[in-house]
């Protein structure tokens, strides 16, 4: 029985280092005991995080595929888990599984194609992984866009990663925004979707989005007058699991499991599907 | 059988719904069988004379649909209630779970309802008609060509055997003739239980109690469950559970449900009508009835709807528990 | 074809529980349930039993793994047992078709080894249905009564028990069956046959047809205006899923022992208020939305995903258990009832 | 039979009230009254803070006996609390009895502040009396079991 493989068994890893991104948003680093990174992952993939005794949950994998050293999640404090892991140090144990769900097609779809990424507050998280995987394959992308917002400045994910190195990159342009005004901000200052829309960009490219479901809504209203089709536009989505591989019968819209068909669907694909998310 | 019929309550639903003081009527529909009858909201008189049913087989207590229906609807909702329902009606009352001026009472009269599974007992399965004659039920099989007799009495409930009251306590209107309380030795079943050794007690719970698949349908139905959040479904509470994950848990399960109705029960059966595993819960709420009713004085939740419940209340000169767990038989 | 004489019964049932455990229906307090054979036991062929032979092979409450902490370490310990071979007697044919929709779930990749290590071990001896109830409904669903599928199918007569094997794992039983069993010819299982047939045929639900549901049915039917009559009074229970031989739905939750953790899944039930909860929201806020789940999932969304096979037996415990008589047959009539009409 | 219950320790679970019976037990302890060392109390801010539950759950977590010190009815520092534990523990403890759950597992027992060598008498006789009924089976959670 031992040398059947079950999905449900977690292995074991080590969170090696807690970053603070945000007052409420902290970035763990994952590796096994051995100090190997625990799986091999697509960019939008997600794993099932747990702390025995008090729970179990999915969470995107925040570090690219290109790493190959470690494994990041970027969790914000919300339940029972979250908030165990934000208490947590380094050194804590946690037992990780997965990888579970669809990944971006950044191999076939995104490949060749200017890319314009759109996301806001911890929405960052998912796309990161595929940002970054896009950047470590910079030939393969056209231009790429990233437009970040979040409440204030301190809120905003990854900061330094994005300053110090997303704004290096040749042909990489970040349009970061908050939702109010700040003493120690310069920059733009206001909504994602109309910044989106102040922004104008130009059709030919694929759109990423992730956020808040009412971001997402009015962002890609948004694009759409634009004059983007749904085709070209790709967000994912989050419902509560148990299991990651499509039985445990709770991650549903329609008959898609958010964790098997999901978590990435394209913007088209969704309207096929009951609102039930 | 019922003294009232389908007939006399659409005529008086829709006579209400007609002049304007009922926006909306709570009974029982039609289903695909004589006795599988589903409680339903009812809007206009075309929908009564299509679904509306009432007959020895709407049991069902309808007084907890009132909790979300008077409170979300415009005007006032009528429904059917039997004398126990009216109970339970009261209960929630006391307790400020139901908007009293959504709501138009009428009382209906009861004679003790069916029960499709106490029919079941006496004529196995495959019942495909079943028909409600002046002298009992004829009782239709799939496979036995003369229909078979089967006598009011033996087709009642369990609940209703030992029926507590024929007498509606509230009402707006009252169909029929009112009924009185009765002497229903509904705590032989309790008595004879107490006179077990514990031993012979334990076997029986412990064999009763471990059938229970926690569905939560007794807890689901109870008029007295109106919490907005279960303890048993609050994360935070400690004892959240979803299975039967070992003895322990059943019991622990069904004693803090019986516990947290205590005084409150009004006895109307609905935990062991609706239990899919034919576990007789209303023993365990009938021993706090009669423990309250020994110890601290004749009680019946929901008689008034301006009582104390027993175990929100207190004297100077209650016993002690040492004294009240007294009797039965020391343990080997 | 092979037939054991009913006075050989008992024995055959004590030679197989001598072998391995046996599961049969027995008469209990609420009717007739699978219990493990015992001397003395008495099997009981009453349609059908109150819950199904799923328990045997997906349990209610089941322990995954276990862990030890310490301070900040983990460790995982596997706990699972490789199940020992089993035998279930008198699986009617809807259970035996539940078993294989559970298959479709459990046994798609990535393989749920729990599950699949009793489904690998546990052999179904099936039995015709002399006396369906008026609840049943197979054959809407494609399934004949008459003829179930399984390791083993029997035919019970007044007199005897007709045994015909179907598997290799079907042979292990005949094998051990073998001592009270005499070869003969299937005349007398083809006139139980047909007589079942006939019987089945005047069922009162023998005319409910599927043909309206199915996969890519979702936006026909998710946005009727009959799930929020039909759904008004459901209780909001798991009555309907737990006594259901195809709902599958589990929780995984971990249990504080005095010195670990254990991790166990349970039956979980779409119906419940807290089942799509999550920390910043629920996705199915009312009853009426998770009462629309559970049909959708059954109607359509399953056949959707599994080349049009239904995720509902018509074993009919859902009618017969439902605390306030609402159940797939009655959702299905007013959905169809609403195309049509 | 006896001598093994002799050499059996039974796990007692004491729920005192902050005002007296913790400080009773204080006393007791102070004074050098000796009571068994299996009897571990947990300390709540009035006897009627003690919810069903509890008490079940210190029978699941492998508790052989649990008993319930508050202040003697009229004393209770907020009054009236301990007339609610009263009425409460009088039903709770009637209802497990009714499941076959040996009743001498439970007790309700007043002790005030200054009362150290009832404490300690009370907890000798409770723990001798659960020590003849042995460990407690019937209200056990094998999952707590080692």
């Amino acid at each position: 029985m031992a040398e059947l493989n079950e999905t449900l068994i977690p292995v074991v890893g080590v969170i090696t280092d807690v970053r603070i991104d945000t007052p409420d948003i902290k970035t763990f680093r994952v590796v096994t005991p051995e100090g190997k990174k625990p799986f091999d992952h697509r960019p939008g993939q997600c794993a099932m995080l747990s702390i025995p005794g008090v729970g179990e949950a999915m969470f995107s994998i925040t570090s690219s595929p290109t790493n190959t050293e470690f494994m990041e999640f970027s969790i914000k404090k919300c339940g029972c888990v979250t908030q165990w892991l934000h208490a947590a140090e380094a050194g804590q144990m946690v037992t990780v599984r997965g990888p579970y769900g669809k990944p971006f097609p950044v191999d076939d779809v995104f490949a060749g194609h200017d890319l314009l990424f759109i996301a806001g507050g911890v929405g960052l998280a998912p796309l990161r992984s595929v940002i970054n995987y896009c950047r470590h394959h910079r030939d393969r992308y056209g231009k790429i866009d990233i437009v970040y917002g979040s409440r204030s400045k301190e809120d905003l994910l990854d900061y330094q990663e994005i300053v110090n190195e997303w704004q290096n990159d040749e042909n990489v342009h970040v349009h970061l925004t908050i939702d109010r005004e700040q003493a120690d901000w310069d920059g733009h200052v206001g909504f994602v979707p109309n910044y989106v829309k102040e922004l104008g960009f130009d059709t030919n490219k694929v759109a990423v989005l992730c956020g808040p479901p009412i971001m997402i809504k009015f962002t890609l209203e948004g694009l759409c007058a634009l004059g983007f089709d749904k085709t070209q536009i790709y967000t994912t989505l989050e419902l509560r699991m148990k299991c990651g591989v499509g039985k445990c019968g709770r991650c549903n819209v329609g008959a898609k499991y958010v964790c098997k068909d999901g978590p990435v669907f394209r913007c088209d694909e969704l309207d096929e599907l009951p609102g039930e998310y | 059988m019922q003294t009232v019929n389908t007939q006399t309550l659409i005529e008086r639903a829709s006579a209400l719904l007609q002049d304007g003081t009922v926006s909306a009527v709570l009974g029982w529909k039609r289903g695909e069988f004589d006795y599988d009858m589903t409680p339903a909201v009812f809007t206009t008189a075309e929908e009564l004379a299509a679904g509306f049913v009432y007959n020895d087989f709407c049991g069902a207590n309808l007084s907890k649909y009132l909790l979300k229906k008077t409170r979300e609807i415009q005007g006032k909702i009528l429904v059917f209630l039997k004398p126990c329902d009216t109970y339970s009606f009261n209960q929630l009352l006391t307790e400020h779970r139901i908007h009293r001026e959504n709501a138009y009472v009428i009382g209906v009269p009861c004679s003790g309802m069916a029960d499709i599974h106490s029919i079941r007992k006496i004529t196995g399965e495959g019942i495909a008609r079943v028909e409600l004659t002046e002298g009992g039920l004829l009782v239709h099989t799939l496979y036995d060509d003369a229909p078979v007799a089967v006598s009011y009495e033996d087709a009642m409930a369990d609940r209703c055997k030992t029926c507590k009251s024929k007498k509606h306590v509230a009402y707006d209107e009252l169909l029929g003739e009112e009924g009185d309380v009765l002497d229903s030795h509904r705590f032989d079943e309790v008595a004879k239980l107490e006179a077990m050794t514990p031993d012979e007690r334990f076997a029986f719970w412990q064999g009763e109690l471990s059938r229970c698949i926690r569905c939560n349908a007794c807890r689901d139905v109870c008029p007295a469950c109106t919490c907005e959040k279960c303890v048993f479904d609050n994360p935070d509470s400690g004892v959240e559970n979803k299975a039967p994950g070992g003895d322990f848990e059943e019991k622990m399960f069904h004693i803090i449900r019986a516990f947290h109705v205590a005084g409150r029960c009004t006895d109307c059966g609905e935990c062991s009508r609706v239990c899919p595993q034919d576990i007789p819960l209303h023993l365990l709420n009938r021993k706090f009835i009669s423990d309250i009713n020994k110890t601290y004085g004749e009680y019946q939740a929901g008689e008034t709807a301006d009582q104390r419940p027993p175990l929100v209340n207190f004297t100077q000169n209650d016993p002690e528990p040492s004294d009240v767990v007294k009797g039965g038989h020391d343990h080997a | 074809m092979l037939k054991c004489n009913l006075s050989q019964l008992d024995n055959l049932f004590a030679a197989v529980a001598e072998a391995m455990p046996l599961y049969l229906p027995t008469q209990g307090k609420n009717g007739a349930n699978y219990t493990k054979w015992q001397a003395g036991a008495v099997w009981s062929n009453t349609c059908n039993t109150q819950k199904g032979p799923k328990d045997l092979f997906f349990p209610q409450s089941e322990d995954l793994m276990a862990f030890k902490t310490q301070g900040k370490t983990i460790e995982i310990i596997d706990t699972r047992n490789e199940a020992e071979d089993f035998a279930v007697f008198g699986v009617r044919a809807c259970d035996v078709k539940s078993l294989e929709i559970l298959d479709r779930v459990f046994l798609s990749e990535p393989k749920d080894s729990y599950y699949a290590s009793r489904r690998e071990h546990g052999i179904i001896i099936s039995l015709a249905c002399n006396r369906p109830t008026e609840n049943c409904f197979c054959g809407s669903f494609g399934i004949d009564a008459s003829s179930p599928n399984g390791d083993v199918t029997c035919w019970l007569t007044e007199d005897a028990l007709y045994l015909r094997g179907n598997t290799e794992k079907g042979e292990k039983f005949m094998a051990l069956a073998a001592p009270f069993v005499t070869e003969c010819d299937d005349t007398a299982a083809e006139a139980q046959k047909e007589k079942i047939q006939k019987i089945m045929a005047r069922l009162p639900l023998a005319d409910l047809k599927t043909d309206a549901f199915g996969g890519g049915k979702t936006e026909e039917f998710f946005n009727s205006p009959q799930w929020a009559k039909l759904s008004e009074s459901c209780l909001g229970c798991g009555t309907c899923t737990f006594v259901c031989p195809t709902c599958q739905c589990y929780d995984i939750r971990d249990y504080k022992t005095n010195d670990g953790v254990v991790r166990y899944r349970c039956w979980d039930s779409c119906m419940y208020s807290e089942f799509t909860r999550m920390a910043h929201g629920n996705n199915r806020n009312s009853q009426k939305e998770r009462f629309r789940q559970r049909f959708m999932h059954k109607l359509v969304y399953f056949p959707e995903n599994n080349d049009g096979v239904f995720s509902c037996v018509g074993c009919g415990r859902c009618l017969a258990k439902c605390p306030i008589s609402m159940n797939i047959v009655k959702v299905m009539k007013a959905l169809e009832g609403e195309q049509n009409g | 039979m006896s001598e093994l219950n002799q050499e059996y320790k039974p796990l007692i679970v004491a729920f005192c009230c902050n005002w007296c019976s913790y400080a009773g037990a204080d006393l007791a302890g102070s004074n050098r009254l000796a009571y068994p060392a299996d009897v571990k109390i947990i300390r709540v801010p009035c006897s009627c803070r003690v919810n069903p539950m509890f008490i079940l759950r210190a029978f699941q977590r492998g508790a052989d006996g649990v008993i319930l010190c508050g202040c003697h009815p009229g004393d209770c520092h907020y009054t009236t609390g301990n007339y609610y534990t009263r009425r409460r523990m009088s039903m709770l403890f009637s209802m497990l009895d009714y499941l076959g759950i040996e009743r001498e597992r439970t007790r309700v027992e007043w002790v005030s502040a200054a009362e150290g060598a009832k404490f300690a008498s009370t907890m000798n006789d409770f723990a001798k009396k659960v020590a003849s009924l042995g460990p407690n089976k019937r209200l056990e959670d094998l999952r707590c079991k080692p």
